[in-house]
């Protein structure tokens, strides 16, 4: 058990270490605290993962923190299988960018700063995946919440970025505000905040209802879908999945870290963890399976035509989170975190690709400016390659191993909605491969379209940077074949070690249904990169032609259904507008310095008021007294 | 019905006094009265039996507190002081707060009956062994703790008079 | 009657106190470095810290009692005491005060809290707060060139001599009923007797209310407050915020707890509205403060409201989270002070808000610890005051006074602001001017105990809250 | 025999009359001659219930009282003279350096 305790305690040590001596000892030495400690918890991860293997579960109180009463806030740890899996999502995705980030980060002025929060993040969201508890998990949920604040406002001189980081800020209140009401409704029903006991007395309140405003609502249904408000805002779901393409204004190994491998599955990882709760709820499934198809569809369109590097990869990951939400709906809890596993490698390839290339290109981002890079740089050319076969879905390659579960138990789960999904899903698959290849053909292939200046620039990144590269990309291909499933040989090893956590969901239909679900999503994919390559490297004029002919579609796709404009007509605006004329002083730009002092103003005047009470003259402080002694016996004695 | 008369005579005086001190414009005319009040709340104590508790209420606080009083008075401009007003300009308001609660007490105390036993010091005790000795003696055993901390109260009162008061600085 | 020589075991601390400030006074006819005395000071209260925890037991026929609760508000003030002290050791010399009666007063105020905290007798608990407050006034008036500091002694003394009248009266009223001024005597009288109706005792439970919300600095009792706390030299403000108002509350919860244990119901109903208001006139007008000692006066008012909810709860649990409170707000008002008195040198005041314009720019560890000090007296997990609070309030709501607790939880959130204002300050704008700090590696010690507590009390809050619970257990 | 309300009454006037001056009179010494007044009050219903009740505690605690009242003369006179060096004046309505 204490060698767990070093998991998340050895990053909190590093940030301290950072934190404390960093701008004055460590500076540009202060990664090799941060890595030193995030692979040694690697190394305790994958110690964990054999001791779970052998089928070793741990639920256990370390610290009590309050006890009071049946109230009791503490520290605990519950390592499971669905634990250790992120643990080692967490931890390998983790190191990898860490030691990527020294690359990258050279020469910043912040450098410490850097990898401080860096480490911050990492306790942050082992505490969050090896909660007990739902209090600790929300802890962690908050910190890593607050982390990618700051990491997103990392540049905090540029007013996009720490716009961005507000923005990521307040979208996701709206999200936790929801998630901790429905940990206190947690609290409430089950007078405890334990997973435990709640889960295993969650069935006996299956049929409960709540009155709220007049109507009977269903219990378990409510709670599931308080939850899954959580959900939406962290992994960036509909309609809160406005915050995450803008989080990439920080630093692009805290977009591969943060916003695609950890942090936005925080998401998934609550609807499985608490499976035992949504499973009891026939609406609150459906309603997590229809988000995440819609979002997934609804990213990926927009994904088509954006020309931001990180953008594109940004909207793949709402996507892709929206399909392991997809996943969960349809009760294939599994296959979900499957592909978060899977997802994890590959997109932080992605990103870290894309880092990569910024780097060469000097934080271009537009991929209309590049081209023909793949002579320069040949080893980000290869990954990134592999990385976009693995998400196209190209069979043998991680993601098509977990896309295709998630497909097949869709068409033939006991979903009302599953059919409905599923095709979603293979419309989702094929649009994928297309953006996919869409940014390699663009990026790699063709003629440089950049200035001569950048041309020249053009280089390779330096080892540091490409050696992570090329680990992930043994995971972004590799990872799925644990998953192998058994039509095509394999064990389903990854479903079998989730059973006892997640269950054993069942499809029911014939073999040949399910190869033919195998076989549409791997034709999607094929001809998603066929069109791509028939689109930007032999008939380059279509994509031009189309956009000019479908002019509304490619605007509306390109303005991303104009989301961020309809909130801030529908909200952000009114919300200025009335800060601006009716609280004065809320206008400050900088929220806590519009809370610290807009407030008080509003009370002020009353404090003022009360304020000259205080006439600084003795005989008035001693008749207050006396008048208070006046009242108070004459209410006591006078009855 | 002697008692009663008697009675009656010190507290009208005690009263008339009480109203002298709080009214008078000469803050050595108050000290004054006060003086004379003091002397007649000692000939109260004297009708309670309470021979030892009269003394002191004329040695230390007619003949001690009284008199620094006194000196501290005659510090002040006289001459100015009965030139400015003697009461705050919202002095009814303090007038009825003491009024009101006056009269609730009044009348909380008018109803009461003493409940509790008698206790041992009866008056034939008391008479018996001399007042000053049985206060004397339950001084210096029963009560020997607190009066140990009064006579740190008053250790307190020199210094503070003298950190206070003295002229001097000596600083380093 | 014979006399029989008292245990004096249990009185060991007191009378090492006494001695101790004796001690200091001749010292101070021979020592010319006022460091030294200090230093003196210091030694000579770990000694009674040291004796404390072997003085269990009853003496002088019940007048003075030492259990686990005087235990546990005694450590708090040696805590005061050490603190100040700390924190004094420069500030004396800034303020050209250095004097040895100085460090002899604060040891003598404390002996009359200790002797507060120990009451079993109402003439015990009369002459402690005497003592404790005729110390405190001196000592509030100890810069006497400075008008300020006279005000300040002039106002607090004249109300407060006013309030221990008052108390007299319910002294005098209560002795009349019962015969007697022995706390358990009374309660066992009021009980046998009957008498819990009784117009004599409300008047007399009012009355001692009355005085103790003067101590404790409740509203509308606290109008002395913020003059006193302002006027007052800065490392006596931060004694005076801590120890006679932990001394107010043990007296509040001795008296209240034992001796009108049975008239609960009513002397809640006149605590419930004067805790609502001290919370509500302390957080509101602290808003509109400008000088930072006056506002943590205010401060100090609002937290005696938080404090005074687990008086009212009447539990053993709610009082042992006032004496988790006190321990907790002497730690994180004190090292709030300590950085305070940083600020003042010479020619410098330094006690205005605006002063701490940028400090995180030109002293960024005092910033810091500030920051930790406002984050705890807002109660912003996982620092100490969230603990303090979060006892308190859960205290109150097991009671059954949710709506109280609500209005608490409502007035806390205001107080906010006007903490956070300050940390505003220091990080969000530029320095006007360099303000330089006066450091000592006194201050820098009792900022080390206090940030170190609050922060470690925050995280692990057992250990105090257990030792809090079991001071209470045979209470 | 005089009842003991009589004496009571009159501690209660006695004390209330302080109250009064203490409420209403600018001289910080007579403010100062009020508190005594209200001790006074104090002492006569102390040395009453100890007279009635055949017990003497209640002359202990005058005993104690009348001692502190003697501390509290020298302490509270020596402020009143620290404040008149630095401010000629003994009235609190000119003594309002602090408020608000």
């Amino acid at each position: 058990m204490n060698n767990y305790l070093l998991i998340p305690f050895l990053p909190l040590a590093a940030f301290l270490i950072n934190i404390l001596l960093g701008r004055n000892f460590l500076k540009e030495k202060a990664h090799w605290v941060s890595i030193l400690a995030v692979a040694g918890s690697w190394v305790v991860a994958v110690m964990t993962l054999v001791d779970t293997m052998a089928g070793k579960t741990i639920n256990q109180d370390l610290y009590s923190w309050i006890v009071s009463g049946n109230f009791k806030v503490s520290v605990g740890f519950l390592i499971d299988q669905l634990t250790v899996v992120m643990l080692i999502v967490v931890t390998t995705c983790s190191t990898l960018i860490h030691i990527y980030s020294v690359g990258y980060m050279h020469g910043d002025k912040g450098y410490y700063r850097f990898f401080a929060y860096l480490s911050l993040f990492t306790f942050c969201m082992l505490m969050l995946v090896m909660a007990n508890n739902f209090l600790q998990l929300y802890f962690g949920w908050e910190g890593v919440g607050l982390c990618s604040y700051f990491l997103i406002g990392y540049y905090f001189d540029k007013k996009s970025a720490s716009d961005a980081g507000k923005k990521a800020f307040i979208v996701n209140r709206f999200g936790d505000f929801g998630f901790g009401i429905g940990i206190f409704m947690i609290f409430l029903t089950f007078g405890t905040i334990y997973y435990e006991p709640v889960f295993a007395q969650a069935g006996g309140f299956a049929n409960n209802t709540v009155n709220f405003l007049g109507y009977d609502v269903h219990l378990m249904t409510l709670i599931a879908l308080l939850l899954f408000c959580g959900s939406v805002g962290k992994s960036a779901q509909m309609p809160l999945h406005v915050w995450l393409p803008d989080a990439m204004e920080g630093p692009t190994p805290v977009s591969a870290l943060i916003h695609a491998a950890t942090m936005v599955t925080a998401g998934v990882f609550l609807v499985a963890r608490c499976s035992p709760i949504f499973s009891l709820s026939e609406t609150a499934l459906m309603v997590v399976a229809l988000t995440g198809a819609i979002t997934s569809l609804f990213a990926a369109t927009i994904g088509l035509v954006q020309n931001d590097i990180k953008r594109i990869i940004a909207y793949s990951t709402i996507s892709q989170l929206g399909y392991m939400f997809l996943a969960c709906g349809v009760g294939a809890y599994s296959a979900g975190v499957f592909h978060l596993y899977t997802h994890a490698f590959f997109k932080a390839l992605l990103f870290l690709c894309a880092g990569s290339v910024m780097h060469a290109m000097a934080g271009e981002l537009n991929l209309q400016k590049m081209g023909g890079l793949k002579k320069y740089m040949p080893v980000t050319y290869l990954t990134m390659l592999l990385a976009s076969l693995s998400i196209a879905g190209v069979p043998g390659f991680a993601g098509f191993f977990s896309k295709d579960e998630i497909l097949w138990l869709a068409y033939s789960g006991p979903s009302p909605v599953g059919k409905l999904v599923w095709a979603i899903g293979t419309v989702v698959a094929f649009l994928t491969a297309f953006y996919s290849f869409r940014l390699i053909f663009l990026t790699f292939h063709g003629k440089f379209r950049g200035t001569h200046e950048q041309e020249h620039h053009l280089h390779e990144s330096p080892k540091v940077m490409t050696i992570p590269l090329i680990l992930l990309c043994v995971g972004a291909i590799a990872s799925g074949w644990v998953g192998i499933p058994h039509l095509l040989g394999g064990g389903a090893h990854f479903t079998e070690f989730m059973k006892p956590v997640l269950g054993h969901p069942e499809g029911h239909g014939t073999h040949s249904e399910e190869w033919m679900v195998m076989a549409v999503s791997v034709i999607a994919g094929f001809s998603g990169i066929g069109l791509a390559a028939l689109f930007y490297l032999v008939r380059t004029d279509i994509p031009v032609k189309l956009a000019a002919g479908l002019s509304g579609v490619h605007k509306l796709l390109f303005n991303k259904y104009y989301v961020d404009e309809f909130y801030s007509f529908l909200i952000v605006r009114p919300a200025i507008w009335t800060a601006k004329n009716i609280l004065i002083g809320i206008t400050d730009a900088k929220i806590i310095e519009a809370i610290v002092n807009g407030v008080p103003k509003a009370i002020g005047g009353f404090s003022q008021v009360i304020r000259k009470v205080q006439t600084g003259f003795l005989q008035h402080y001693a008749t207050i007294m006396a008048t208070g002694i006046l009242i108070i016996i004459a209410l006591m004695l006078l009855r | 019905m002697l008692a009663k008369l008697f009675f009656g005579y010190y507290a009208a005086v005690i009263i008339l006094l009480s109203l002298l001190v709080v009214t008078r414009k000469n803050p050595v005319r108050s000290v004054m009265w006060m003086l004379l009040l003091f002397f007649h709340i000692a000939s109260l104590y004297l009708f309670l039996n309470a021979e030892f508790i009269a003394a002191i209420q004329v040695i230390v606080y007619a003949g001690a507190i009284l008199v620094l009083f006194l000196f501290v008075v005659l510090l002040l401009n006289l001459r100015e002081e009965l030139k400015v007003k003697r009461f705050i300009g919202s002095w009814p308001a303090g007038l009825f707060v003491s009024a009101a609660i006056l009269a609730i007490v009044i009348n909380v105390i008018r109803s009461f009956v003493l409940v509790a036993p008698p206790g041992r010091y009866s008056i034939e005790y008391i008479k018996e062994a001399t007042h000053t000795k049985a206060l004397g003696t339950i001084l210096y055993t029963e009560y020997l703790f607190p009066f140990e901390i009064a006579s740190l109260v008053l250790l307190i009162a020199i210094i503070g008079a003298i950190v206070l008061a003295k002229r001097k600085t000596r600083s380093h | 009657m014979p006399f029989v020589m008292p245990d004096l075991r249990p009185v060991l601390p007191e009378i090492v106190m006494t001695v101790l400030a004796l001690a200091i006074l001749l010292a101070d006819l021979v020592i010319k470095r006022k460091e030294t005395i200090a230093f003196l000071s210091i030694v000579g209260v770990a000694l009674v810290t040291y004796v404390l925890p072997g003085s269990m037991g009853t003496t002088f026929n019940g007048m003075f009692l030492s259990d686990g609760y005087s235990m546990f508000f005694k450590l708090i003030f040696m805590l005061n005491v050490i603190l100040t002290v700390l924190i004094s050791v420069k500030y004396i010399v800034i303020e050209k005060v250095n004097f040895g009666e100085y460090y002899a007063l604060i040891l003598f105020s404390t002996l009359g809290m200790m002797l507060m905290a120990s009451a079993g007798d109402l003439i015990v608990l009369y002459l402690g707060l005497e003592l404790m407050a005729l110390s405190t006034y001196i000592l509030a008036g100890f810069i006497r060139y400075d008008i300020k500091s006279n005000e300040a002694a002039m106002k607090y003394f004249l109300l407060g001599a006013f309030a221990s009248a008052f108390l007299l009266y319910g002294t005098s009223m209560i002795y009349g009923l019962t015969g007697t001024t022995d706390l358990k005597a009374i309660s066992a009288y009021i009980v046998a007797n009957g008498l819990s109706g009784n117009p004599v005792l409300m008047l007399s439970m009012i009355l001692f209310a009355v005085a103790f919300s003067f101590k404790i600095a409740a509203v509308p009792f606290h109008m002395w407050a913020p003059d006193a706390y302002e006027g007052a030299p800065t490392s006596i403000t931060a004694f005076m915020s801590v120890g006679p108002k932990a001394a107010g509350f043990a007296v509040l919860g001795r008296v209240f707890l034992i001796a009108f244990g049975s008239v609960k119901l009513e002397w809640s109903a006149v605590l419930v509205p004067i805790a609502i208001l001290t919370m509500g006139v302390g957080n509101i007008v602290a808003l509109s403060q400008t000088n930072i000692k006056r506002m943590l006066a205010y401060s100090s008012i609002a937290h005696a409201g938080y404090i005074l909810l687990g008086i009212i709860a009447g539990t053993s649990d709610g009082m042992a989270s006032v004496l988790t409170y006190m321990l907790i707000y002497a730690f994180m008002n004190i090292g709030a002070f300590a950085v305070v008195i940083m600020l003042r040198s010479e020619g410098f005041k330094g006690d205005n808000i605006t002063d701490y314009e940028g400090l995180s720019k030109t002293h960024p560890l005092a910033a810091a610890l500030m920051l930790v000090f406002m984050f705890s007296l807002t109660g912003i997990p996982p620092t100490a005051g969230f603990m303090g609070k979060f006892y308190v309030f859960m205290s109150a709501i097991n009671a059954g006074y949710t709506w109280v607790v609500i209005i608490a939880v409502m007035f806390s959130a205001i107080s906010a602001y006007f903490y956070l204002r300050v940390v505003m300050y220091m990080y969000m704008k530029e320095p006007k001017e360099t303000v330089q700090l006066s450091t000592s590696p006194a201050i820098g010690l009792a900022l080390a105990i206090t940030v170190i507590a609050v922060l470690f009390i925050g995280i692990s809050p057992s250990t105090v809250v257990n030792l809090a619970r079991a001071a209470v257990s045979g209470f | 025999m005089v009842p003991l309300n009589w004496y009571l009454m009159l501690s209660a006037t006695v004390f209330m009359i302080g109250v009064f001056g203490f409420l209403t009179r600018k001289n910080i010494i007579i403010m100062f001659m009020s508190v005594e007044l209200m001790l006074n009050g104090v002492n006569i219903s102390l040395v009453a219930f100890s007279h009635y009740l055949q017990d003497l505690r209640g002359q202990i605690l005058v005993f104690f009282i009348i001692t502190v009242a003697a501390a509290e003369a020298a302490i509270g006179l020596a402020i009143i003279i620290a404040l008149f060096r630095n401010k000629s004046t003994a009235h609190v309505d000119e003594m309002n350096e602090m408020k608000g």
